[in-house]
């Protein structure tokens, strides 16, 4: 029921949905979220983003994070799409659904799967700007709302 | 042999994407350091306190062993999502 | 950038997802929430539903209920349609889209949402199935989850 | 003229969906208990401890006044979503 990619290709939210539900007459709940490229960080001008990530360990993390959400929630399906390459900006660069009978357990799903990704699955973002090109920096906010699920 | 790779950031300073290094054993800690020794313009960027590595595709401490076959991965806090 | 909607005809999260998203450049973040209509409801068999409101007030209330969101967090665009009328199992019957430049606005302020809806705003539900019709009873637990926004 | 609706399972037991009342003025408790006298068959349906009101399409206490030309409704917990 796990379904999760590390892609370059772009990703269609309807198709993600359509997948969650296709079938699916047990979960009434589906809470998903996508991440995008924004046109500022840290205040400069971003015109795109080049996203590397570790062949290998990048789907193994990945699959550890759902595999622990799935033991701490009652889920359905999750599916957990992340792209890598070259973004422009507005262009969607993650995308996580998760299904379930509880709405509770639907959207904390989803939000931790969103707060594991971000501070251990490696990926690493080159953002093209104003300024040049500048590795994106680690966010201590990141790393502190983690602790909400200690 | 160890092979030792090196992403974003942390391989974009030191100029490379990997390292092959024959008959090494120690800790994470003790491979830092030899890699510095072997390549003193690496030292500055190998040792920033954010580094964080990898053995064998596991986030590693800096006292995890590394030996003949493993794969170590050094680089800068994630930032993906 | 309110979009506030009560309707008998199905949405597509695709449509939805694409009006939160056109143009939308500084918002990094999309949560999402669908409900839809599942094959049980404490136990017994489900065929479809009728969904019955109070036209006028439900307006109100969705309304407010998107203000207070917008009161609490840093939003974009919040876009929120609920269906009434008749539908059958798998439909889908509410959904809440929020964009912020914080993953964790956009999340909050989406369950926020859904958890005060469930609990003010004037719809009911007319289940049908093996044992005949029969009405939705409130939960409990949807009183319960309001108070972590307290 | 006091505009009352009736909605889902409230509804269904009185039998119907509005009702007009002339001449009221008072609380939503006392309408509660006017309308039990007017029509004895509804007071078991009107007196459910889960029946809510709402006056003017705003959720309303036992203690909100109600006046000419005001709608109430009354209603069980919603159950949308």
């Amino acid at each position: 029921m796990d379904f999760i990619e590390v892609r370059t290709a772009p990703f269609a939210v309807a198709d993600e949905f359509a997948a969650l539900r296709a079938g699916n007459r047990s979960d009434g709940a589906s809470a998903m979220f996508v991440g995008s490229v924004r046109d500022f960080n840290a205040g400069a001008g971003v015109s795109g983003l080049a996203l590397e990530h570790y062949p290998g360990m990048t789907e193994k993390s990945l699959q550890r994070i759902v595999d622990d959400a799935r033991a701490r929630w009652e889920l359905g399906r999750v599916r957990l799409l992340h792209r890598v390459g070259a973004m422009a900006v507005e262009e969607d660069i993650v995308f996580v659904g998760v299904t379930s009978p509880h709405r509770q357990a639907a959207f904390a799903a989803c939000q931790y799967i969103m707060d594991r990704l971000k501070t251990e699955a490696p990926f690493w973002k080159l953002e093209s700007g104003e300024a040049g090109d500048s590795w994106v920096a680690a966010r201590d906010s990141d790393r502190r709302e983690l602790e909400k699920w200690a | 042999m160890v092979k030792v790779l090196f992403f974003a950031s942390l391989r974009a300073r030191l100029g490379t994407a990997e390292h092959r290094l024959e008959g090494f054993s120690g800790s994470v800690a003790e491979l830092r350091h030899r890699l510095g020794e072997l390549f003193p313009d690496w030292q500055p960027a190998l040792q920033a306190a954010d580094i964080q590595a990898a053995v064998n595709q596991e986030m590693a401490a800096a006292t995890t062993q590394i030996g003949d076959g493993d794969e170590v991965a050094f680089f800068p806090p994630v930032t993906g999502g």
